[in-house]
Order: C-alpha cells, then sequence, then structure tokens
C-alpha cells in the first residue's frame, strides 16, 4: 500500500521537476540561428569546396592519385621548348600544359587528402558550401585556365613539336645509322631503328 | 412544416435507410458502421421526443460501447470482411409469405387503432423525475439490475484472468 | 482458456522512424507480444572491406570516418593505431594526448546522440534537442580544428593532419563547463523521469552470461554488471595516464542489464570521459604532430588486429599487408554488428513499443552494421 | 440566449438555429485552431532552445495559415488498397464528434450553443463518435500501423472514460446538476466559490471538500488528457512505433480535418476541467462592467475569463507533451485500471458522505 501511494508520488513529483526544466527553458535564449538569413561564422579551416589556383598549378597529378574516390581527373600536355608558361609562387617552373582539370564534387568527399600532396600549394579547401545545382553535370567544375582552342592549339603543338622531333630524331638517326653503316660496311647490321611514336601526355 | 418536423424526418430517413444497408451490406465491417448511423438516428428521434436522458444514454451505450465493441471484435478478427453472408439454400417464398403476414398485421393494428393524440407539453428535464422514480417506486428493480450487472462483471472478470 | 490467436507478421523498416536508419526488423507478433524477431541488414552496405583492398593506406581513413559515423574519430584512431603497430611507428605524445582528448570528446558526441535518439524513441522529445545543442559545440571543436563536423580524416597514421586550434583547449574548457550542468539537466528531464524508468526499467534485460556469449562489448557488456574496458584492460595510447573509473551496470531501477541500465551506463560513461579530458588537457605536451607521419605508407608484410574501445564497444580491425601500397585484407569487427546478434533475444516476450526501447538501449550505428 | 436573440431578429428558426450551429466553428474553433497550432509549435521551440517557425510574418505569426493553404493545394490521395468509402468519411465524424462538443460549452452567460440540461453527460457521450470514427480511419487505411494504432485509441479512450465519469458523477452527487450552464452560475462571483475549492459549500464541509476536489482535479486532467490522445498518452499516434497511427495514410485537407479536430478536443476537455473546477466563464474577482456600471461588458469578460483559463490548460497539456515520455500501452491501461479509477472511486465515496454532513 505505502508502494502503491510512494510510486503515484514519485511519478507526479518526477514529472514537476520535467515541467520545471522545461519551463525554465522557455525563457532561455535561442541556440539556433536562422540560416539563409542569419550565416554561421566559418573557422578558417573548414573543409568545403575546393579551389584550385591555376597559377601555381604544375600539373603534376599528385592530388589526383591522393583521391580515394577519384573525383579529380587532369590532363597535361608538354610544353614546347618556345612556350613560356612562368613560374609558380614559391618559384618551381612550370612545364606542362594543364588542358583540363576537372573536379566532380558530386564524388568528392572532401576529406582534404589531395591539398597536402601538392608542392605548390595550389590546390585547397575553402568555405563555399552552398553549390547545390539541379543537375549532377553542374557539379563538375572545370579549373583549367586555358579556353577550349588554347587547349587545341597546345595540343596540335605539341604533336607537331613531337613530330618535328621525331624527323629530327629520325633524321638524326637516319646519321647515325648511315655512318654507322659506312663504318661498318662489309658487315651488313640487322639493328633497326623502333619507331619512336607513342604520344606521351595525350592520353 | 416546423423545423423540428424537417428535422424527424431527416432522423426517421437516416434511421431507415441505415437500417437498409445493415441488412443488406455485403461487407461485414460497413454493416456495422451502418449500424453506428441507425443508433444515431433512434437517438435523434429520441432527442425529439423529449426524451433526452434515454437519448443520451443510447449515445454512450450503443454507439459508445456496444458497437464500439462490434467493431473491435469484427476488425480483430481475421478475414471477416470477405465472409458470404447469403446462405446456401434461399428461401424467398415463405420468407416472403412470412413478412407480407407479419406486415399486415402490423399494419392493420396500426390503423384500427384510435390513438389518443393529448396535448401535452414536452418536459423539459426528464432526468430528476427519472432518478426520484428509479430510487423510489422501481427501487426493488433498480438494485436487481445493478446486482446483475455486479455478477456479470466480476463474471467476465474471473473468465479473462484463466 | 487459452484464446486461439493468428500470429500477426508485422514489417518494421526500413523506413520507419525509430530504426536508426535503414535497418529492416520482421516482427511476428501474438497480440502485441513479440514471438520473434529477425533482423534484416545490408541496406547500407557499401563494400568498405572490399573497397579499402584498392586503396592505399592513408586513402582508407576516410572510408573508416563513414563507418560508424557517429563516432568517426574513433574508428580513424583504430585504424591509425593499427597501422602504427604494424608498422613500428613511434609517436609523439602530443599526438596521443590530442588523440585522447578527441576520442574522448567523441565518445560524448556519439552517447549524447544514443541518449537523445533514445529519448525520442520513447516519446521524449525535448530532450533529444537538448542533447544535440550540447552536441553541436563538440562538433564546433572538431570544425575548428580539422575543418569537417562528422567526417574528419584528421587522426592520420602517425600522426594528425592539424595540430590543435589555438582556441582549442579554452573552448574545451567552456564546454566542460556548461556541459555538467546540461548532464544533470538530462537526468532531471529523463533518466529520473519515472515514466521513463516505467518504460525502461526491467525491459530488455541482457543477462551477462548471454552478452558475453554473444560477445557484445562496449556500455551494453558493462551494463550488465562486467568491468570490461579495453582502455583498462587493454591500454592503448595514453590512456593508463588519467585517472578515472569504468562505470557499470548497477539494476539501480530494475534488473541489471535492463534498459534503463544501458542507458544510464552511457551517462556516467560522459561523466567520467569529461574527467578524462581535464586531466588531458592540464598534461598535454607540446611537440610536432606530423613529425612521425611518413612519406609513404609501406609497412612490411605480415598482419595485426588491433582493438579499441569504441564508444559501442570493441573496435578491431584486423589488416593483412602483403608489402605493397594497398593493404590486402581489412577486416572490421564492429561492435554493432555483434551486437544486433543479441537484438533477438532481448526483445522475445515484450511488445511491439518495448522494441523500439530496446533497440535504442543497445545503441547500434547501421552504417557499421553493413559497411 | 443566441438563438432566442436571432429569432427575435430574423424571425426565421430554421436561419436563426443554423447560424447558432456554425457560430462555435466561425467564432472559436477556426481561430483556436490557428493560434493553438503556432502555439504548440512556439511553445516546443521556446522550450528546446529553438525558435520555431519565423518565416511568415512577424515572428511566424501567420504559419499556420500557410501550411493551411498549403494542404488545401495539395492533391487528394486516396491509397489504391483502401476502402474508399469508409476512408473519406472518417475524418468528418471524427471532426463531427469534436465539433458536437462544443454545442454544449458555456463560452459565456449568453454565448451557449444550447442550454442542454444534460450538458456534462452529453459532452461524454458525443466523444464516442470520435472513437468509431477513428476505428473508421484506422480499419480502412488498410494499414497494419494504422490498425493497431486505432484499435489503441479506441481502447484507451474508452478505458479513460470510466474516471472521467466518475469524476464528474461527484461533481454532479455534489452540485444536483449537469448542466454545463448552472454549473458555471453556481460557482460565481469570487474564486473561492470554485468547485476546486469547495464549491459554494460552507463550513467543514468546504475544507473537507477541498483536497478531495483537488485530486479528482488531477484525475480528470489526467483522464481527458488520455482521451484526446495527448502525451504521455500519445501512444495511437506514437511517431517511433506505429508511425502516426490512424492518420498515417491521410494527406491534405483530410489530414486537416484530424489535426482540426485534435486541437478542438484539446480545448474542449480543457474547457470542462476548466467549466467543472475552475468556475467556468466566472472572473476569478468580480466583474469591471459590474464595478463601473456597464453591464453589457460583463459577458465580454465572461468568454474572456472563459477562453484565458481553456488556453491555460491547453498550454499546461502542450507543457506536458515536450516534457515527458510516453506510456507503452499496458502500462498505459495498468495506469487507468490501477491508479484513476480506484481513486476515483474514492473520491465518489467520501465525496458521498461528506455531503450527508
Amino acid at each position: 500500500m505505502r508502494d502503491y501511494f510512494l510510486k503515484f508520488w514519485e511519478g507526479l513529483y518526477t514529472i514537476m521537476i520535467g515541467m520545471k526544466v522545461t519551463f525554465r527553458h522557455l525563457f532561455v535564449p535561442s541556440v539556433t540561428i536562422q540560416y539563409p538569413t542569419v550565416k554561421p561564422q566559418l573557422p578558417e579551416r573548414e573543409r568545403n569546396r575546393l579551389y584550385v589556383n591555376m597559377d601555381d598549378c604544375i600539373g603534376c597529378d599528385q592530388c589526383s592519385r591522393a583521391c580515394p574516390v577519384s573525383c579529380i581527373e587532369i590532363e597535361t600536355v608538354k610544353s614546347t621548348p618556345g612556350d613560356d608558361l612562368g613560374k609558380t609562387s614559391n618559384g618551381k617552373k612550370k612545364a606542362l600544359w594543364v588542358t583540363k582539370f576537372d573536379i566532380d564534387f558530386a564524388k568528392c568527399c572532401y576529406c582534404e587528402l589531395c591539398v597536402p600532396p601538392c608542392p605548390t600549394d595550389c590546390i585547397y579547401m575553402t568555405d563555399v558550401y552552398e553549390f547545390s545545382e539541379f543537375e549532377r553535370d553542374s557539379l563538375l567544375y572545370d579549373f583549367a585556365t586555358l579556353t577550349q582552342e588554347e587547349r587545341e592549339i597546345k595540343k596540335k603543338n605539341f604533336k607537331e613539336f613531337q613530330v618535328k622531333k621525331e624527323a629530327e630524331k629520325a633524321a638524326a638517326a637516319k646519321k647515325a645509322a648511315e655512318a654507322k653503316a659506312a663504318a661498318q660496311k662489309e658487315k651488313p647490321n640487322a639493328k633497326t631503328d623502333k619507331p619512336t611514336d607513342d604520344k606521351k601526355g595525350t592520353d | 412544416m416546423e423545423i423540428y418536423d424537417i428535422i424527424f424526418y431527416l432522423f426517421a430517413a437516416i434511421t431507415l435507410l441505415s437500417a437498409f444497408f445493415v441488412v443488406t451490406s455485403r461487407n461485414i465491417v460497413h454493416a456495422a458502421f451502418y449500424l453506428l448511423f441507425t443508433f444515431f438516428g433512434v437517438t435523434g428521434i429520441y432527442v425529439l421526443l423529449g426524451a433526452d436522458f434515454v437519448a443520451i444514454v443510447q449515445l454512450i451505450v450503443y454507439v459508445g460501447g456496444i458497437l464500439i465493441l462490434l467493431i473491435f471484435g469484427v476488425m480483430i478478427t481475421n478475414k471477416i470482411t470477405q465472409v458470404d453472408i447469403k446462405t446456401g439454400t434461399v428461401h424467398t417464398l415463405p420468407a416472403a409469405i412470412g413478412v407480407g403476414l407479419f406486415t399486415g398485421i402490423v399494419g392493420a393494428v396500426i390503423l384500427n387503432t384510435e390513438w389518443r393524440i393529448v396535448d401535452s407539453p414536452m418536459p423539459v428535464a426528464t432526468l430528476s423525475t427519472l432518478g426520484e422514480m428509479l430510487l423510489t417506486e422501481y427501487v426493488l428493480i433498480f438494485e436487481l439490475l445493478g446486482i446483475l450487472l455486479l455478477v456479470a462483471l466480476i463474471g467476465a472478470a474471473s473468465m479473462a484472468r484463466k | 482458456m487459452a484464446l486461439k490467436t493468428e500470429e500477426m507478421v508485422l514489417n518494421m523498416g526500413p523506413q520507419h522512424p525509430s530504426t536508426h536508419g535503414v535497418l529492416r526488423l520482421e516482427l511476428q507478433l501474438e497480440g502485441e507480444i513479440i514471438k520473434d524477431v529477425i533482423p534484416h541488414i545490408g541496406y547500407l552496405h557499401r563494400c568498405f572491406e572490399k573497397h579499402s583492398e584498392a586503396m592505399t593506406y592513408p586513402q582508407v581513413i576516410p572510408y573508416t570516418d563513414r563507418m560508424d559515423y557517429l563516432a568517426s574519430m574513433y574508428n580513424e584512431f583504430g585504424y591509425a593505431l593499427a597501422m602504427e603497430r604494424l608498422m613500428g611507428i613511434e609517436v609523439p605524445e602530443r599526438v596521443e594526448y590530442i588523440r585522447v582528448i578527441m576520442g574522448e570528446l567523441q565518445r560524448i558526441a556519439s552517447h549524447l546522440v544514443a541518449l537523445g535518439t533514445y529519448g525520442a524513441d520513447i516519446g521524449a522529445f525535448t530532450p533529444f534537442l537538448f542533447c544535440f545543442r550540447d552536441r553541436e559545440r563538440i562538433l564546433h571543436l572538431f570544425e575548428i580544428t580539422c575543418g569537417a563536423r562528422l567526417l574528419y580524416n584528421y587522426i592520420w597514421i602517425g600522426g594528425l593532419s592539424n595540430d590543435l586550434h589555438p582556441d582549442f583547449i579554452r573552448l574545451t574548457k567552456e564546454f566542460i563547463k556548461d556541459f555538467k550542468p546540461n548532464l544533470k539537466e538530462l537526468n532531471d528531464l529523463l533518466s529520473f523521469n519515472a515514466i521513463f524508468i516505467e518504460r525502461t526499467a526491467d525491459v530488455g534485460i541482457l543477462p551477462l552470461e548471454t552478452a558475453i556469449n554473444y560477445g557484445v562489448t562496449g556500455p551494453n557488456l558493462r551494463a550488465s554488471g562486467m568491468k570490461w574496458d579495453l582502455r583498462k584492460d587493454d591500454p592503448y595510447s595514453v590512456y593508463n595516464k588519467f585517472d578515472y573509473e569504468i562505470p557499470v551496470g548497477s539494476g539501480e531501477k530494475g534488473k541489471i542489464g535492463d534498459c534503463w541500465d544501458r542507458y544510464f551506463i552511457r551517462v556516467r560513461e560522459m561523466e567520467e570521459s569529461l574527467k578524462i579530458i581535464e586531466q588531458a588537457i592540464e598534461q598535454i605536451p607540446d611537440g610536432d604532430v606530423k613529425s612521425a607521419i611518413p612519406k609513404r605508407v609501406k609497412p612490411p608484410e605480415g598482419q595485426i588486429y588491433t582493438r579499441v574501445e569504441n564508444p559501442r564497444g570493441e573496435l578491431g580491425y584486423f589488416i593483412i599487408s602483403d608489402g605493397s601500397l594497398n593493404p590486402s585484407r581489412v577486416k572490421v569487427r564492429a561492435p554493432s554488428f555483434v551486437t544486433m546478434q543479441v537484438f533477438p533475444e532481448l526483445c522475445k516476450g515484450f511488445m511491439v513499443a518495448d522494441v523500439v526501447a530496446i533497440l535504442g538501449s543497445i545503441d547500434i550505428v547501421l552504417g557499421e552494421i553493413d559497411r | 440566449m443566441i438563438y432566442e436573440w436571432l429569432y427575435n431578429i430574423t424571425g426565421s428558426s430554421i436561419l436563426s438555429m443554423f447560424v447558432v450551429s456554425l457560430l462555435p466553428l466561425f467564432v472559436f474553433i477556426l481561430p483556436f485552431a490557428l493560434l493553438a497550432v503556432l502555439a504548440e509549435r512556439k511553445v516546443s521551440a521556446h522550450m528546446q532552445d529553438r525558435l520555431g517557425p519565423m518565416r511568415v510574418g512577424y515572428h511566424g505569426i501567420l504559419q499556420t495559415v500557410a501550411d493551411i493553404i498549403k494542404l488545401l493545394q495539395k492533391e487528394d490521395l486516396v491509397p489504391a488498397a483502401t476502402d474508399k468509402k469508409l476512408f473519406n468519411f472518417a475524418p468528418l465524424l471524427v471532426f463531427a464528434g469534436s465539433y458536437a462538443v462544443f454545442a454544449a460549452i458555456p463560452f459565456s452567460s449568453i454565448f451557449i450553443g444550447s442550454q442542454i440540461q444534460l450538458g456534462i453527460i452529453y459532452i461524454v457521450a458525443v466523444t464516442g463518435l470520435v472513437v468509431a470514427g477513428i476505428l473508421m480511419a484506422g480499419w480502412a487505411s488498410n494499414n497494419k500501423y494504422s490498425l493497431l494504432g486505432a484499435m489503441r485509441s479506441a481502447a484507451q479512450i474508452i478505458s479513460y472514460e470510466i474516471p472521467t465519469l466518475l469524476i464528474i458523477l461527484t461533481i454532479i452527487m455534489i452540485t444536483g446538476t449537469l448542466s454545463l450552464y448552472t454549473l458555471s452560475e453556481l460557482q460565481t462571483s469570487y474564486f473561492w466559490n470554485w468547485m476546486i475549492l469547495g464549491g459554494p459549500a460552507t463550513g467543514l464541509q468546504k475544507i473537507l471538500y477541498i483536497p478531495l476536489m483537488i485530486i479528482g482535479c488531477l484525475v480528470i486532467y489526467i483522464s481527458t488528457l488520455a482521451e484526446v490522445n495527448r502525451t504521455p498518452f500519445d501512444i495511437p499516434e506514437a511517431e517511433s512505433e506505429l508511425v502516426s497511427g490512424y492518420h498515417t495514410e491521410y494527406s491534405g485537407m483530410k489530414f486537416a480535418m484530424f489535426f482540426l479536430a485534435e486541437y478542438a478536443n484539446m480545448f474542449a476537455v480543457s474547457a470542462i476541467v476548466a467549466i467543472i473546477f475552475f468556475g467556468g466563464y466566472q472572473s476569478p474577482f468580480g466583474y469591471l462592467g459590474n464595478a463601473i456600471g456597464l453591464h453589457w461588458l460583463v459577458p465580454i469578460e465572461q468568454f474572456f475569463w472563459f477562453t484565458a483559463k481553456g488556453l491555460f490548460f491547453v498550454f499546461v497539456q502542450m507543457w506536458l507533451r515536450w516534457t515527458l515520455p510516453r506510456f507503452r500501452v499496458d502500462q498505459l491501461m495498468a495506469f487507468c485500471w490501477k491508479y484513476l479509477i480506484p481513486i476515483s472511486f474514492v473520491i465518489l465515496l467520501l465525496a458521498g458522505l461528506i455531503s450527508l454532513i
């Protein structure tokens, strides 16, 4: 009998305590903010959308290899001797034209693994977090600064350069072969030059 | 035509129609819900006849109690809704004769009785008279009914405990 | 007089508000009494273990984050510890302290989610938001340190991705100061509420023997009355330098190992975690957190099993290395997965509403069960 | 009262009856529901350190209006496997049941839908319609969760009607009336005449009544709370177990009907508690209108006091809802049968004995 009333009383009492807590909270200022109008102050280490400073990018492909989800796609073309690519801000000489630097933010997991390997610190995470899109294709960001024509030109240039070089090489080889042949006329050699027509950097 | 007449006929129509559907409905849950409207219509008629206490008791006991219990039972029982209520053999002819005879007798009695129409005012509150009568004139019956209900209650409780 | 009744099969989930994710439960009911529960898992399967074999060792870390997404720090902690033991790396003292602080903060955050959602399962919605309010502070601490709120990729093999933020120590102290009264408030509002006790005490009792036989670990095992905590019993990192206790279920409101015990053990663990954090903050040495990070993670051929005390129990990593850059096999002993096995045992004979209470009390994370 | 007045103006009984029957809907239920939904969200938000709706209007005042417009625009979705007839009719029945309650509630001494003699019993009776509607909705939805919710709800409402009725019976015994109007008039003038403080009785009797009445008030408040399915007794729509019980499958305007009915019910039961124990529309400290000689002011004051009392109890309901966890279904029944019913029987007995003094 005593337990019966004790239990009833305990129930009422603990309910009262709970009600006291909630009543006190009626007058506690809100901890939430009105999001689109008031935005939170993000810390400086915030990891959100990646940004690539193409002026500094040397096209080394380190970030792409570090990425666990393969969301970075880089395509480079070697520069021809006449091109001046300039230097990166930390004094590295650029040697490659970056014809493609795509980051697919639909795939990106914002892990920041791509940032530390970068030798020029040109890829980093910003605090931009509002970039939702209606179509998945719109999340594919192209950071390469070259225009489409320029890319074609660079590719063509490199191809031409390669062809020229090859021709030179072939000519040199021919010369050398001729000289060799001349030197060893009495003993004809089966050695033939392998054609070197693999197109590096364009695949 | 007074408003009370309209309401009376409305309730009468609800009662009759829903009663008809209770009988004809193939779906037993539908039938149970039609019964709700029958009870409701009857309640309305009671109110219009000045029997407010009876009306409310009708509502509490039949709608709030018995009907809910009925629906409960129907719902919990699985696969009851698709029961084919029609029996295999159809006795249309004997039924028609029986119903016809019954209707005839009732109709004849109604038509041939000399109804006394008394112009008495509608009782405002039946409750106090009812209460007094229950505790004076009909106290024995009232007590007996109470005991009966108590016995039923105890019986139900002891059955449920098993 | 036994009435003949028909069994009803009720499908709970995968889209159900209180299955904590995409878990499907097939309940076999007799009235509202549970005859049997058949959990169907795998709706969140992401092939983590197989996927890891195609990754380099550091690349696995973001994937471990996504396993138990409420205790990401601890998942990384365990993985990093396993890799360091495999490679024989000695990490700086500061790193160990930061890891412990982060791990314990994560434990509090994870328990807060567990308790809050448990309240919401039982029907009290306000404690849920109070818990999330406090968890938000912890997430903010993580955010200023590593930039992410949920999936940190903070603890790396041999070190950390960042040193502590300059404000971290101050903010943590503030948090601890504010959190203690909040914990008391939670107790007032939920833990000792008569209705809550009524709902949870003597419900879903997990006897110690069953718990051990099923391999249940963590708070669920401790609630059944066994003092087993890897932080004490198989010490790793710098846990042996702190003074703290391992709370054990006492059956205060019902029987030992009931839902209330499992609930309250978490409240008490949060208090203990606060103690650890307070001590760690006082003792933390200076140092470089990145000094021991290897340039190239290429462990020697071999295998290792390392276990840590995750907020949900024993989290074990079994890693086989064939000497290449990619692991040959990563196997995770996920505490939630093991706990889930015992769930049908707990439910039998209770009611539908208790399923929700029991499921909440064992605190599973479907991301970890399915992996 | 209002009916006679309208009858004198219009001369048509049909028209005036029609107007009177619609009056509570437009004067009270709809504005109340609008306000109460907003209040519920605001109260819950502030108890949880949030702000609640803030977008529509100043501090989200028009949020409910926006919600209603949204609900009106929604497609009227009827799942394929439902029993269409019953599915469509159930919300109407539930709403009719909770609306009918308002017919007997005296908002002030002149604003009473019907001065029915059996007021209290009538209110208890028409709640039966709500039960039937809920069962109908649960069954017609053809969903196991809905059915379970409906069953629980019906069982709960029927069980909790017993303590409610027993306490009401106690009051009937003490006051000798069933009419809510008479009951309100009995507790006139000042707050020490309220039933919670012993009512119009005097001397020793009054002192003896006070503890009984306080406990009785508690019991009736708890059991009416259960009758309208509010937390901690909201197991019929327990969202963490049954998704949302009997109205899981409803959407759009039909869902709004359930919602409206729920809020109307909330006020109705609060009003019953206010009338029975807290003097109904009576002011606790006399009327300003009487004091300054403007007698037409009195009914307006009465309306104010009545709504204020009713809204206070509605607020307590919300307060409880955002504080407490919910019971389990068997505990709910045990609470009713083991605690509330015995207690209310004892109160009935003691009140009977005291009334003989």
